[in-house]
């Protein structure tokens, strides 16, 4: 059967994804379309039913408590599907006293909270020194750095930080009512940092995700440390900070280190996340700043939110047949563009949700139907993380206890045998190798199974000469209609 | 009184040799480079041997700022205080006109260096549905974007151009009272932002059409095609109205006094006569248009793969491509964003270069007008 | 073949009466003043239905607010509270910015132009400012915001050193230099740059040959009859073409939105972070909907209105000036 | 009046190319009866009363501002296109007010031709296309095309110059053969009149003394009104002669007029005999 | 050359106003010597030789498009203001090159002052200013500004008509006047040669007698060159007078000149004679 065309839109942090999942659908010949613009967008034109399908982080509620919208989507009736998980890093630019870039941060769990509440507000801060190997940062105030106007990412984020370091939460979110965060209800998490007032005179707000990243790439703004998708750290190789997680160890958010961290996120009957056990999740591996990405759609039982499908029974088919693409097929790829793949029970919920919007029992995943890497306990290519310098360096020990005896000489840059992520990330695609191999083994590999056509393009090679080519087809007509008219004028 | 003329030169049969005389003489062009030597020197020796140089910002206006000095003290000493001034503002004028290229070559330089390494032919041949976000940039596929863009444009111009050139022609060729509102809405218009001119579509347009299911107002080409007739139409009528002034009376009244209808002048004279400097208008017009990005996201949504049919379904034009690309975490999907980035500078210039070449026979005319008009008078 | 009867002359001699010229439209003649009319009107139509639109969308808006939001700084949907001032200040600053530096730039640009260069240059340089009106604001927006804004970061810096008493340059400690309205402003600068150069040049091109020849003729440097006779001539064009370059840069969308970072306030410190411009929020926000969206309609209706008054002056200084120049786009 | 030396038309004596829909066949006669002018509330002529003969030359001389060229343009109803000028009098062509009610402008204009000082062939049309843009835009219809061009160009003394390059674009040729294409355009549509502004003050000598040629021949078979800055021309070409004054602040008149002989050589108003021997002016 | 009646310039013996920084006193003598000009590559004038005595009036005579304006610039180095225009030959200013190596142009035209066809005072200036307009210009100094102004008006023949209002701006006044406070402009200066590009051509018959007789009384004390297509007015203003003709696709050349008694009575050239007779042009 012709399947209809499927449109959504929404969160641009899936964006990458997205265009996978959707190369992936079309060489199965579903049809979708996605455009990245903000969660908030995409929950509202999902309300307006302008779209079918809506990418968010952020909540309806959170939505609704910024006063941004929302609503429509209650009307409409939703249900979040968890379609790949990710992580929130913190990049930072402080120079040591020597004035030398820091690049070892780490920071434990509260005083992440701390910070972004703004309850600690310098960077020699004994909190911070504590976690640092007892070397203490230059006595000078910390300038935050986020996003402007309503972004998913601050939703995820500030749940973190509401878990964190509750007490300061809820003064920095009471302090700001009126500043632009809006009146939040209990459990109701901000989409939106305040604009105003004397916590935002420490707030550098940027327009995206990509300029937090090339400012804090360029060291533009002193002292700072903000929040940004990992994967924007890895692109502009920005210094982010170890985390401690809920076993004492500290982290990166690296694939492995993600899907460690959710393997006890929680759902609610809304399928929404609750991830408090993530953020104490005391794996060793467990990176806690980990989250899912939903997708939004209709659904017609099984949740108080539904109120029913699509008209067209034509996108009910695309819609469930794409996510189920996105479920396995679609989880292939995705360490290696810095998301973290969906664990094998996020994918079985993928396919409940479908189950509640077409009211067909639910398809059972395993590994013999389902390509996801995590259905064989891998989690695909680039997934490892990089050693910690301070370990490394033996100035902490590997649970994140401090070593005796080392506070007093300190942490140098070069301690670490690798100087950023980076480093790390070559032995992780090493070691991830065989990984790949066995997730690809069979013919799951959609990206194997597709024709092959644009493999050479014919034309490939010729670099830069193209432009050439192309800019002396369009001049060349011209001087010689030019030398033309000379001849025949003269 | 009787012997004041000369006797006439014996016609010696010589080769006339032109002579143009020119403002500057060599000392006036050994003075300017002594300066700029020693604003030079000067520049380094004090930015970097005194002080503690921010940047080379910093030196260069200060060097400029020492070379204008030092022209005008030694224009002054040579020549006199207005010959200096006159230097003084030649030179800043000149300086002027280079301020002006430089944004424009550095913005080039930098689009250029960031996407020509990765354009290849197969951008035209080959989508983006196929090509996964890992892939190498040089597999980036563009043709689905290319034909939207031509075939939204080209929609925008079957709107835009009748309207436009008919609203010019009734702003200069009726004596209607409704003449000055409508210039003025053409002004006003022309200020409306560009991402209002999308909204509009889309809270008018779009969501009752969906919602009523109405297939040609949702996200499509043509809707996109709305927002940017908006934009264009106002340029695009300024512009025609300009050149339509620029039509000599004298072939409209030519044209009248052999007796044809106001009608008929506008169609056989005025029109044909401007007609390289309406196109010009357009191409031009077009040029600004197919950079419009704001307006398209909520109007024609755009789309991965191609889609040939800009009245259904969502469709790709370049801007949008450039902007679903240039800020993604990968380095090799942002680098995408500047291929693109290049498409569209290199479809600019193609189309500059056709304005010209459209434009050129009517530059000529009128240098020849000119010079006619500036003999009369003398 | 009749001789038209001898009209009665009632008046007496020296005060003859004035005929009423009738003339007889033909078809044709009738059809083309319809056609033409017509589209002239639906411009006016297209216009009024936007801005009847714009009105009624942003009615909510205005029920939340009422005259307030007109006085009011912050633009908080969450708090309900709406207002435009934050935004239309920043509008204004970096539109001002922009004027301020784009219009010294385009007078230089149009005296070369037309006074300084000749034949080929002149036209290179005619077809590059028309160019530089055809790149995306999008890449300009990139560019101002990945290559421009560090280089002038030590500049902003300098200034607030050296300069610091004079209000806009004033800082605070800790003060941070990127993303402020100077750069935005300066990026504008470059997009309002052809359009005031152009109108700049085209009354300047007007000037009458016969005065610039009789300041020559009496001895005069160049930048004397400059003086003398080009400037006093163009001065309408000029600020015409300044108000129009205004109207332009109030609309600015994409690079302002990417070069702001779009929280509506009032910064005195235009070298300092901060800042929102209207139509760079709407840009940002324009996922929003409810009474969010309607108050971005709201101040969408704002911009609009201001911009057209802006241009309306424009026009009219124009054409009242001397030179009577036409307003090109 | 002096006589042509070299007939440039070829063959004058041949029975004009038949049009449809075209002015009636033959010159015709004008008379301006009490001729007033405005512009705005300023009145620029007044109580011009003249008769201009049938298939002769009349000529319009006296200093710049007095209203030759306005009074030329009320001639066939060009003056109506300022949008702010008005007249009074009446013009009557062959008896008939040109100005009376239910009188198409376009059917005066195509009686009446007119040949502008600047010569203005347009543009973007051939020589050819320019020639018969009369009949275009006007809508009369001829059978035989290029006859009539060739006889139009004859007519206007340049189809030997340009009969290999019909083709060609009109802004290609050198001023005097523009302006003598104007004439044969003017002259395409057969007028019975033919009003001429200063046709030869844009000229170099030699395409003066061609156009005066011109006008010589076509002066037998069409009535001519010329404007005239120069009285030796005035004197070559004209049969009759009227001589426009307009003294400071005051409208234009006509002070004297009469034959070309008369008004040169004995004059009965002494500023006319003043202007006709370069006292001012 | 005819006498003035009435004397407009009240005290034409009173010394001159000192100024500084200015032409040095008294008139000068200009010589031209095989000059030649183009625009672009077409010739227009080829070995004019001319050489017009100090305190004497030369008035340049020709028809239309035969380069006497061109020449006229030359003169005083507006010719290379025209983007594409060189030209060749030499201009002598009292025996030296006004084209010589690192001479100046704004030198050559403070001493060479140019009155135009069409009078253009600075319409935005007062008269006053338009009177001083020259000396702030070219960066002439004086003591007695007021007596300047006063003087320069007198030459000009327009003292008395405008000495209650000189704060009017100058382009209040009607264009007789406009003139003659150009005149006055290019008198303050007190240049040792006055070009004049057909200066009346565009004025009424009152004025125009007015300008002849301004030229009248300071051709006693400057040089001046007039181009004037008036045969009437050569012949009243003119003592030496030079005929400028070019023929079809030739470059204008000097047919005759002479003393302007010879020229138009006893012309040695057969075309000098016809076109000083009208008999083209
Ligand atoms: N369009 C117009 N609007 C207002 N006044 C005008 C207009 N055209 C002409 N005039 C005025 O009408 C008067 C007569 O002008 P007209 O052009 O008829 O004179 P003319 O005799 O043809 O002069 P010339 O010999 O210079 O061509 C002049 O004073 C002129 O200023
Ligand atoms: N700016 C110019 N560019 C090109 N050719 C020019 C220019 N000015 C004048 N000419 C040409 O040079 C020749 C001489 O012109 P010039 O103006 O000197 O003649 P003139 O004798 O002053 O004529 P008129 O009596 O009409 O003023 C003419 O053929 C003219 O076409
Ligand atoms: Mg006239
Ligand atoms: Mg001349």
């Amino acid at each position: 059967a012709a399947l209809t065309p499927v449109t959504g839109s929404g969160s641009s942090y899936v964006g990458p994804a997205m265009t996978d999942w959707q190369n992936g659908a079309k060489s199965r010949g579903i049809p979708i379309n996605y455009s990245a613009n903000s969660s908030p967008a995409g929950v509202n034109q999902f309300g307006d039913r302008t779209v079918d399908f809506a990418g968010t982080e952020a909540e309806v509620s959170s939505i609704i408590a910024a006063g941004g919208g929302g609503l429509s989507a209650q009307t409409r009736g939703y249900q979040y599907v968890p379609d790949v998980a990710g992580a929130i890093a913190l990049m930072y630019n402080v120079k040591d006293q020597g004035g030398k870039r820091v690049d070892y941060l780490h920071l434990s769990r509260e005083v992440i909270g701390r910070i972004f509440s703004r309850d600690i507000t310098r960077w020699n801060d004994p909190a911070i020194t504590a976690t640092n190997g007892g070397k203490s940062l230059p006595d000078q105030p910390i300038t935050l750095v986020g996003r402007t106007g309503q972004s998913g990412t601050t939703a995820l984020f500030y749940d973190f930080i509401a878990h964190a370091a509750p007490d300061a939460y809820n003064r920095f979110v009471s302090r700001n009512v009126g500043n632009g965060m809006g009146n939040l209800p209990a459990g109701v998490r901000p989409i939106q940092l305040p604009g105003q007032g004397p916590d935002a005179e420490w707030y550098r707000l940027l327009a995206d995700s990509d300029q937090i990243a090339t400012t804090m790439d360029n060291a533009t703004i002193p002292f700072s440390i903000g929040y940004d998708e990992f994967a924007y750290a890895q692109r502009y190789e920005v210094p982010t900070a170890w985390v401690q997680n809920g076993a004492g160890q500290y982290t990166q958010p690296y694939a492995e280190n993600i899907a460690a961290a959710l393997k006890h996120a929680e759902l609610r009957p809304d399928l929404s996340q609750k991830l408090d056990r993530v953020y104490t999740n005391t794996d060793p591996k467990s990176y806690p700043i980990s989250a899912y990405s939903y997708v939004m759609m209709p659904c017609t039982n099984g949740r108080d939110t539904c109120r029913g499908g699509y008209g067209d029974p034509g996108k009910t088919e695309t819609i469930t047949a794409f996510l189920e693409h996105v479920a396995c097929d679609g989880q292939i790829n995705m360490a290696r563009i810095g998301y973290s793949p969906l664990p094998p029970n996020l994918s079985q919920e993928v396919m409940n949700s479908n189950a509640r919007l077409t009211g067909q029992p639910a398809k059972q995943l395993n590994a013999d139907n389902c390509a996801n890497p995590t259905f064989r306990g891998s989690l695909g290519d680039g997934a490892a993380s990089p050693p910690d310098p301070l370990v490394t360096g033996g100035i902490i020990n590997p649970d994140g206890k401090p070593k005796a005896g080392t506070g007093a000489t300190g942490p140098s840059v070069s301690a670490g045998p690798s100087t950023g992520p980076t480093g790390g990330d070559k032995t992780a695609t090493a070691t991830a190798g065989p990984d790949e191999e066995s997730a690809g083994g069979g013919s799951k590999n959609w990206r194997e199974a597709s024709p092959a056509s644009y493999d050479e393009g014919g034309f490939g090679g010729f670099g830069g000469w193209a432009a050439l080519v192309l800019f002396v087809a369009i001049v060349a007509p011209l001087v010689v209609r030019g030398v033309i008219r000379k001849l025949r004028g003269s | 009184m009787t012997t004041t003329l000369t006797p006439p030169v014996a016609p010696a049969p010589r080769k006339l040799v032109k002579r143009r005389p020119s403002e500057t003489t060599r000392q006036d062009r050994f003075a300017a480079f002594g300066c700029a030597v020693s604003a030079t020197l000067l520049t380094w020796f004090v930015m970097h041997l005194l002080l503690d140089s921010p940047g080379w910002l910093a030196d260069l206006i200060v060097a400029y700022l020492l070379y204008l000095t030092m022209l005008y003290l030694v224009t002054r000493d040579r020549l006199g205080k207005l010959a200096a001034s006159d230097r003084l503002v030649s030179t800043v004028v000149v300086t002027g006109a280079l301020v002006l290229l430089a944004p424009l070559l550095s913005l080039l330089l930098y689009i250029v260096v960031e996407g020509a390494p990765y354009l290849r032919l197969g951008f035209f041949t080959h989508d983006m549905s196929t090509v996964a976000p890992t892939d190498p940039v040089t597999e980036t596929g563009g043709l689905h974007a290319v034909i939207g863009t031509l075939e939204q444009t080209a929609l925008t111009l079957i709107l835009v151009v009748p309207l436009g050139v008919l609203t010019a022609v009734f702003l200069n060729e009726t004596r209607s009272r409704f003449r000055r509102p409508v210039r003025i809405m053409v002004d006003a218009m022309s200020g409306l932002p560009s991402i209002v001119a999308g909204l509009f579509v889309y809270a008018a347009l779009i969501i009752p059409g969906i919602q009523a299911g109405v297939g040609l107002f949702s996200y499509n080409g043509l809707m996109a095609t709305l927002a940017l007739t908006m934009v264009m139409l106002p340029t695009v009528t300024r512009t025609v109205d300009v050149v339509l002034r620029l039509v000599p009376d004298g072939l409209r009244e030519a044209s009248l006094a052999l007796g044809a209808s106001r009608a008929r002048t506008v169609w056989s004279v005025v029109l044909p006569t401007a007609r390289t400097g309406v196109t010009t208008a357009v191409i031009l017009g077009i040029a600004r248009v197919a950079g419009e990005t704001a307006p398209l996201l909520f109007t024609s949504f755009g789309a991965l793969g191609m889609n040939a049919n800009p009245f259904s379904d969502p469709q790709e034009s370049i801007p949008l491509f450039i902007y679903r690309f240039i800020k993604q975490p990968l380095e090799n999907v942002q680098q995408r964003g500047y291929v693109g980035a290049l498409v569209l500078i290199l479809l600019i210039f193609g189309l500059f270069a056709i304005a010209r070449v459209v434009g050129r026979d009517r530059s000529k005319r009128k240098a020849k007008k000119t010079t006619v008009k500036t003999q009369e008078n003398r | 073949m009749t001789i038209a009867p001898p009209r009665p002359d009632p008046s007496p001699p020296g005060a003859p009466v004035r005929r009423a010229i009738t003339e007889v439209l033909s078809r044709a003649d009738r059809a083309f003043r319809r056609v033409t009319t017509g589209a002239g009107l639906t411009m006016l139509a297209i216009l009024v239905v936007i801005g009847f639109f714009l009105v009624y969308r942003s009615g909510p808006a205005f029920d939340t607010s009422g005259f307030g939001f007109f006085t009011t700084i912050r633009f908080d949907p969450a708090s309900g509270v709406l207002g435009v001032l934050g935004l239309l200040y920043g509008t204004i600053v970096v539109a001002l910015i922009a004027v301020l530096i784009a219009v010294p730039l385009s007078i230089l640009a149009a005296l070369f132009i037309t006074e300084y260069s000749s034949g080929r240059i002149r036209g290179f340089l005619t077809g590059l400012v028309d160019l530089l009106a055809a790149i995306p604001s999008l890449l300009y927006g990139l560019w101002g915001f990945a290559f421009l804004g560090p280089q002038i970061v030590p500049i902003s810096l300098w200034l607030t050193e050296n300069l610091g008493w004079f209000p806009p340059f004033s800082s605070k400690e800790n003060a941070l230099y990127i993303q402020s309205m100077f750069i935005a402003g300066l990026v504008v600068s470059l997009m309002v740059l052809p359009i005031t150069t152009s109108v700049i040049r085209e009354v300047f091109a007007q000037t009458p040959p016969g005065e610039k020849e009789a300041a020559l003729a009496l001895g005069s440097t160049r930048w004397g009859m400059v003086k003398t006779v080009m400037l006093p001539f163009g001065r309408g064009g000029i600020i015409g073409g300044s108000m129009l370059g205004l109207g332009r840069a109030l609309g600015e969308t994409i690079a302002v939105s990417l070069l702001l970072p779009q929280v509506p306030e009032i910064t005195k410190h235009v070298l300092q972070f901060g800042g929102a411009t209207i139509s760079g929020f709407i840009a940002n926000n324009a996922g929003a909907s409810g009474l969010a969206l309607s108050g971005l309609m709201a101040a969408g209706l704002v911009l609009f209105v201001f911009t057209l008054a802006t241009n309306f002056t424009a026009s009219v200084i124009i054409s009242k000036s001397r030179s009577g120049a036409g307003v090109d786009a | 009046m002096t006589d042509t030396e070299v007939s440039y038309v070829d063959s004058p004596a041949r029975p004009l190319v038949e049009l449809t829909g075209g002015p009636p066949p033959g010159a015709a006669e004008l008379e301006s009866r009490e001729i007033g002018a405005w512009f705005g509330d300023r009145l620029v002529l007044e109580g011009v009363s003249l008769r201009m003969p049938a298939k002769e030359v009349t000529a319009l001389i006296g200093p710049s501002g007095c209203g030759k060229s306005t009074f030329l343009r009320i001639l066939n109803r060009m003056h109506e296109l300022v949008p702010s000028a008005s007249l009074t009098g009446e013009v009557l062509l062959d008896g008939k007010d040109i100005y009376a009610d239910g009188t198409r402008p376009q059917q005066v204009r195509l009686r009446i031709g007119m040949v502008f000082q600047k010569p203005n062939p347009f543009p973007a049309m051939s020589i050819r296309d320019n020639v018969l843009a009369g009949l275009k835009l006007a809508g009369v219809k001829c059978g035989d095309k290029d006859a009539l061009v060739e006889q139009s160009l004859e007519r206007a003394g340049l189809w030997r110059e340009v009969r290999d390059r019909l083709s060609s674009p009109g802004g290609a040729l050198s001023g005097g053969q523009q302006q003598r294409l104007c004439i044969a355009r003017s002259l395409a549509v057969q007028p019975n009149v033919l009003l001429m502004d200063e046709p030869c003050s844009a000229l170099d000598p030699t395409s003066t003394r061609r156009i005066e040629q011109t006008i010589a021949e076509i002066g037998h078979e069409v009535t001519i009104v010329i404007v005239t800055h120069n009285m030796q021309q005035a004197q070559r070409v004209s049969d009759h002669c009227a001589f426009f004054l307009a003294a400071e602040n005051e409208p234009g008149r006509v002070i004297e007029h009469g034959p070309t002989d008369t008004i040169f050589n004995a004059p009965s108003d002494e500023r006319t005999h003043d202007y006709v021997n370069g006292r001012f002016g």
